[in-house]
């Protein structure tokens, strides 16, 4: 599975992208696992209020299952416009 | 349905021109243009603009078909760059066309509403003094949705 | 502020482009267009706009000023034409610039709100058999000014 | 006083503007007076909620005194925009 970061997170995980083995069901479980791995990680997600992720490039929430996701994107809040 | 995310300047004018030019029967036309502007005091060097590619168009793109879905447009032009960009630049624009005044302005109202808070972009201020802020969402941003 | 009517025509994007390179600092502008439209059907040979000399650069800039007041506004341009238009052109327009786009965006349709049923203007269609008609008021543009 | 006709007014009394006589006290007076002079004024002023009237080119209303007042204009409902 594919992780991409955006903005500060990509910032604070110092990663733009990676690939990951994980058997994680939901985004709240895949963040579980990343935050156990490293500082930097736990760092990063924080506080998921500030995050929000995003499924095969489609706003998701963390409570969504894995089956099948190819791409998890984590980033803050957009500020587009 | 016209949308492009690009890195390249753009010019409004021309831009909200062509626009209307393809639009005849259209009698209102609405045009938002964003600009960056300095920070509060000076010393803005730049706003370094992310996005994420793979989602930005198609996010765009739902949006503008959501407005198109809800008003009676004759069309829709979104335009919004990414990358490195100077106070006084143009950032993004949308524009609508329309039989009547008010679908032209509630659907770009509208769309600028979405574009804020569910386009996938990330503003970062450089500032003089060499250090840089990301720009943080609104919750007056997130509140607007609850409009529509 | 800026108001002119005036007969000539005008280019919505050049005026929209100059209007914004005198606001810097503003990171929202927002514009209206206003064009002649063919009537259902089609048939339409021109629009005649007559006006009220004496009163309407004043009447536009007691709008405008009105507009200056209620929102938080850099700048604000209304340009309004009288006389025979063929379809397609334009007959007047609106840009506003501001800090916030709400702030640009309400005050754009308040002046276009304000104009429609408080600009001493009167519309006639003259249509190809020959025949004109005075485009009568609409109810909703009378309501329309019960928003503000 | 002067008065001044736009739009159908106009085309129905026939006239842009004139120079009136006239000691009428409120322009609802003015409009009684005009009427009673000739056809197409009365013609013009059969209803008068499709009428508008601007005293010195500021708009006012039918009850409106005339003291004072140089330039009346009446005119239908205004299509701006």
């Amino acid at each position: 599975m594919d992780i991409v970061y955006f903005a500060w997170v990509r910032e604070r995980i110092g990663l733009a992208r990676e690939e990951v083995e994980t058997s994680a069901a939901t985004v709240a479980d895949l963040v579980t696992e990343l935050s156990g791995r490293e500082e930097r990680y736990a760092a990063a997600f924080a506080d998921l209020s500030a995050l929000r992720v995003a499924l095969d490039q489609e706003l998701s929430d963390f409570d969504a299952p894995l089956v099948g996701v190819r791409e998890v994107a984590f980033f803050p809040p957009m500020t587009g416009g | 349905m016209q949308v492009r995310v690009q890195e390249a300047g753009f010019d409004p004018g021309a831009q909200s021109n062509d626009f209307a030019a393809g639009c005849s029967g259209a009698g209102a036309i609405v045009t938002f243009t964003g600009v960056v502007r300095d920070i509060e005091g000076g010393g803005l060097v730049a706003m370094e603009i992310e996005h994420y590619p793979g989602m930005t168009q198609t996010a765009l793109e739902k949006i503008a078909a959501e407005a198109e879905a809800r008003w009676s447009l004759a069309d829709v032009l979104v335009i919004h760059r990414y990358g490195r960009l100077k106070p006084g630049a143009q950032i993004m624009m949308v524009a609508t066309a329309a039989r009547h005044r008010r679908d032209a302005f509630e659907a770009a109202e509208y769309m600028m509403d979405y574009l804020k808070s569910r386009a996938p972009f990330w503003k970062k201020e450089i500032l003089l003094d060499g250090a840089s802020e990301w720009v943080a969402a609104k919750a007056d941003d997130e509140d607007a949705l609850t409009r529509w």
